[in-house]
């Protein structure tokens, strides 16, 4: 009986803990409540069901499908893959982006509804990785898109890609990952980066002729 | 009183129909040898699409993708849940919910065609092409049902299914019950009659252009279809029940059968898919009524 | 573009209109695109618009050395990496003259087929998802990972591997490998009658793949189409067969051919395929030498001159003829090397014929049975 | 045929031709850039109806460019590399698309990369590059890493926003 009890008590504090313990990450004062409250119990679902896009930007989505099935299967965590940027949370950047795809990815990524986030996969979208001196390549993608994470690799192995999954949670948990806020309130340095290269009329060495 | 009711039943229908894709997901996965997500899982998505901003291109596209909800719902008023149910004069009057359900895919066609993503419109005309297709060896296999129970009510129906596992239609009526299932097929737009989404032809098809709260309404829209479609054809031919649980219990079992063909069949193309329904239910369909009237 | 605009402007904008399958496509593998003009669901005119992998590698690789460049060409192809490797690796060998030893040529031969079953299971997977039947997607890419596995513990890697090297192969097969080879073929091959049962004596699958888009030998020629989708035609030809390379010309095998050449003969010569890998597997093993070097002795990688010479080099891929035709002016860095992917023609010129008159629904299904693979012809 | 049987029949055809024999398989057929139809024509005749690659070489030193035409046989197990050399400042060639279809899309490919007009091909548009201005990047006086450093990397200095 008394065991029991002490049991049923001791089961109820570590309720109580981490139930505070939750309410602390989420709300810190009254006027957050008031302000910001609602957003972070969203968050919270926001979190537990992404939708990514089904668009395979490059060589990194060749590890997506393994992610997907049986042997990784992220719908665990609320993660699948959707048809249409109308309807998906997340974009993978999956590797290198050349022009004409940093050209779609732009216009799916605009297409998109708020909020949403972008995952860069391996070094490519870094710094241009292995295609640094490409003529087609993209060098970083952070000019052109705000990143709200990279995920290490060539390519990132699947247990990668959920470990990245697993931190943008966390990161949208704290409300720390809004690269889509930065994209709407720096509109226009994104803009003139992303006409600066799509955009161009002049050549850019003086040989340049077209033939 | 009755609003207050008639809420109920609409919340019902949404929640016990988002409990079911969950289950039905986790069923799947395990079909597909993975493990696969919580059973809440679609109440979280649920939440998270409402809390999305969303895009119309179009007032109608607001208006059809509403009425595609409302539509569902109000078909839901007239469906005896187990014991409970809303009019006392129309208790489950099935002419009358085959009616009030095509408003629904008939707001949704309207809704999706104001997108004017030429994907979604060709995932409205095959939904609406097939539906030609599953309507009516389901009308006839009504029609053969209304004329032994010489009444159009659900609840007269279920009534004189009672006395046990052998006075179900099911049992009765066994070719009449194989069309309806696959006519429940193709309602529920699960796997050999899923043209209309088919994400590989024409991603995703009407709800290409839904996001955010279009979406969630798209959902929640699927979720009252399953349950009024599973609910219709259990209280069809499984004898329906007075016990809520059970109930559902029968429109899980329905549900599932449905999930388990989903599983290993591929697709149709739509105009195959119609000629098969107007060649196989069609014929079980009339032959069971030939053998009703007989 | 403009022209297709004002091609569109003329015509009645509710009958005909302009379909963008792909980039971001769910029945689209790759990132590529097909502008399609549909006039109700019937595709009255294709304009493939590749480019959007396009890293320029024949560039690239003439600004790195002749071992760098081992790290950068297995992205050519993404879904059956090692080909590159091979291809590139037997360029550099036949301009050198040498040859390499025999137990090499064997391990060689193991890990091409491990691709090329890896490959294929990806097929299978297209087929599935493009139907619809996504179980048969979840159980083959489950089903691949057990060899990605082998390939991680053999050369470290899951998808890139970079282990054929020019000279040979990178290290000796670790222990205990070979075993674990065998069971997981032994488990595959075992798998193969569920998906027999799943896939292709599916009757709503057979019932769509029959009469897809069928190929005539003639057209299969002319359009350079190789590798399964030729011999889907009827025409008995096999590179491995042909011109050999690696252990092929010792093992003993059967090309197996269709008649058909339409989607169901297609998908079928691959399924007969797979299980020509399996043997060629398991012969590989048995014949493969115990002992020996894996890999001559090559130069500094520094200051590794090729002598001058041009050569191309074709494999048998999964897709069909993969090849390179590498010129070297006897420089550390290679002068030109031009990539022939193996569904450059599939997916570029024949769709631009074989898409017309088709409908929408069979675009992605008449990919899977092709095996068109965006990257290979980006490059 | 073998290789022997079919070189010498080139030689007798064509005397002009210069043959390189690779390996067993496989030889290089050197011709003028006139005679590459009537050869290429001649091959097809006995055979070559496979047209596996169609690509160029840009030799800057000599002020050429070679284009290579790969064709191969399904009965003689023989791969040709047709070859032909043209004038680097005024690249021209006749196109063959009358022979390969096929050619259509693979000279669009080359003019693309190296800027060599193919006479009679009228489907030379942009195909793989996205507005592209400067000089054709496969030629070898372009700089890659001149070009993307000067366009991808321009904004290292800004990028801490």
């Amino acid at each position: 009986m008394v065991l029991e009890m002490a049991h049923g008590t001791f089961a109820c504090a570590t309720f109580n803990r981490d139930f505070i313990r939750g309410v602390d990450m989420l709300i810190t004062s009254r006027n957050d409540l008031r302000d910001n409250g609602w957003e972070r119990i969203l968050n919270y679902f926001r979190k537990k069901s992404m939708w990514m896009l089904h668009y395979c930007t490059g060589c990194g989505a060749m590890e997506l499908p393994p992610t997907m099935t049986s042997r990784w299967d992220m719908e665990r965590f609320g993660i699948g893959p959707m048809a249409t940027p109308r309807q998906a949370d997340l974009l993978l950047v999956t590797g290198y982006l050349s022009i004409k795809s940093l050209k779609r990815v732009i216009y799916t990524y605009e297409q998109m509804q708020d909020p949403k986030w972008l995952i860069a996969f391996g070094s490519c979208p870094l710094n241009g990785g292995i295609y640094y001196d490409s003529y087609t390549v993209i060098n970083r993608l952070a000019l052109y898109l705000p990143i709200d994470l990279s995920i290490e690799g060539c390519m990132p192995r699947p247990e990668a890609v959920i470990n990245g999954f697993n931190t943008l949670m966390k990161g949208i948990e704290k409300g720390t990952a809004v690269g889509y806020k930065k994209y709407k309130e720096n509109y226009e340095w994104y803009k003139k980066n992303q006409d600066a290269i799509l955009n161009r009329t002049k050549p850019v060495f003086d040989s340049g002729v077209k033939s | 009183m009755i609003v207050l009711k008639y809420i109920a039943f609409a919340l019902t229908s949404i929640i016990v129909g988002l409990l079911f894709m969950g289950l039905g997901r986790k069923y799947s996965a395990r079909i597909h040898r993975r493990y696969g997500p919580p059973f809440w899982q679609s109440y979280l998505d649920v939440i998270k699409l409402f809390s999305k901003t969303s895009i119309s291109h179009h007032w109608v596209m607001d208006f059809g993708i509403m009425m595609g909800l409302a539509g569902i719902l109000a078909t839901i008023a007239f469906l005896p849940i187990g014991p409970f149910h809303l009019f006392n004069s129309m208790n489950g009057n099935i002419i009358i919910m085959l009616y009030f359900m095509t408003i629904g895919y008939l707001g949704m066609a309207m809704g999706v065609s104001a997108s004017g993503n030429p994907n979604s419109a060709i995932g409205i005309a095959r939904a609406l092409t097939l539906m030609l297709g599953y309507e009516i060896p389901f009308v006839i296999v009504v029609i053969s049902l209304i004329f032994i129970n010489k009444s159009s009510l659900l609840s007269v129906m279920v009534a004189n299914q009672a006395g046990g596992f052998l006075h179900w239609n099911m049992i009765r009526y066994p070719l009449g019950f194989i069309a309806a299932e696959m006519a429940l097929q193709g309602m529920l737009g699960e796997k050999p009659f899923d043209a209309m989404i088919a994400p590989s032809e024409i991603a995703s098809g009407p709800m290409v252009e839904l996001s955010g709260k279009m979406m969630g309404l798209g959902f929640l829209q699927h979720a009252a279809q399953i349950f009024l479609e599973t609910a219709i054809i259990t209280s069809l031919f499984l004898g329906g029940s007075s016990n809520v649980w059970i109930f559902f219990l029968k429109m899980f079992v329905l549900y599932l059968v449905s999930l388990s063909i989903n599983a290993v069949s591929a697709r149709f193309k739509f105009e195959n898919a119609v000629k098969w329904f107007w060649k196989w239910p069609m014929a079980l369909s009339l032959a069971q009524l030939l053998i009703v009237i007989l | 573009m403009n022209e297709l605009l004002t091609f569109l402007g003329e015509e009645d904008r509710y009958k005909k209109y302009e379909l963008f399958f792909g980039p971001n496509h769910p029945g689209m593998n790759g990132n590529f695109s097909y502008i399609i003009t549909v006039e109700g669901h019937t595709i009255k005119r294709v304009d493939p618009d590749p480019g959007q992998l396009h890293r320029g590698f024949e560039k690239l690789v003439e600004h790195r050395l002749w071992m760098q460049n081992i790290s950068l060409i297995p992205r050519i192809c993404v879904p059956e990496p090692d080909i590159n490797e091979l291809v590139y690796s037997r360029c550099i060998e036949k301009l050198m003259g040498v040859e390499i030893p025999d137990r090499a040529k064997y391990i060689r031969t193991i890990v091409l087929e491990m691709a090329r079953i890896s490959a294929f299971l990806l097929g299978f997977s297209a087929i599935g998802g493009s139907t619809g039947l996504y179980t048969a997607s979840h159980w083959t890419i489950g089903d691949r990972d057990y060899l990605l596995d082998l390939f991680e513990w053999l050369t470290g890697a899951r998808v890139y591997h970079m282990y054929i090297i020019p000279g040979g192969v990178r290290r000796d097969l670790p222990e205990g490998w070979i075993e674990k080879l065998e069971e997981t073929v032994d488990y595959i091959e075992k798998r193969l009658s569920e998906y027999d049962r799943l896939i292709y004596n599916n009757p709503v699958i057979v019932q769509r793949l029959k009469g897809l888009a069928p190929i005539t030998q003639e057209d299969a020629v002319k359009y350079g189409i190789t590798g399964p989708n030729l011999r889907a035609t009827g025409i008995k030809y096999d590179t491995r067969k042909a011109v050999p390379y690696a252990a092929y010309e010792y093992l003993d095998f059967d090309i197996p051919v269709q008649s058909d050449g339409d989607g169901l003969a297609r998908a079928i010569q691959r399924r007969e395929e797979f299980e020509i890998s399996i043997s060629l597997i398991r012969q590989a093993i048995k014949k493969m030498p115990k002992k020996g070097k894996v890999r001559l002795d090559m130069p500094n990688p520094l200051k590794f001159r090729v002598p001058k010479g041009e050569v191309y080099v074709k494999v048998e891929s999964a897709r069909g003829e993969h090849g390179y035709y590498i010129v070297s002016d006897g420089d550390t860095k290679p002068f030109r090397m031009a990539v022939r992917g193996g569904s450059y023609t599939a997916g570029l010129v024949y769709a631009r014929k074989a898409l017309v008159g088709m409908r929408i629904e069979d675009v992605a299904l008449w990919m899977a049975t092709m095996d068109v693979c965006a990257p290979d012809f980006d490059r | 045929m073998t290789q022997k049987e079919i070189s010498e029949k080139i030689k007798e055809n064509f005397p002009n031709a210069e043959i390189k024999i690779i390996d067993k398989k496989q030889f290089s057929v050197l011709v003028d850039k006139e005679q590459i139809i009537p050869v290429l024509a001649f091959l097809q005749n006995i055979d070559f109806k496979e047209l596996a690659i169609l690509t160029a070489v840009d030799w800057i030193d000599e002020n050429q460019f070679e284009i290579v035409y790969n064709v191969f046989s399904y009965s003689h197990y023989q791969q040709i590399l047709v070859k032909a050399r043209i004038d680097r400042n005024n690249p021209k060639i006749q196109s063959v698309i009358n022979l390969w279809d096929i050619a259509k899309t693979y000279e669009r490919d080359v003019h693309e990369f190296f800027g060599i007009e193919f006479i009679g091909n009228d489907e030379l548009k942009p195909f793989f590059l996205h507005n592209w201005l400067d000089l054709p990047p496969m030629r070898k006086d372009f700089d890659s890493l001149a070009y993307s450093n000067e366009v991808y990397g321009k904004f290292k200095e800004e990028r801490d926003k």
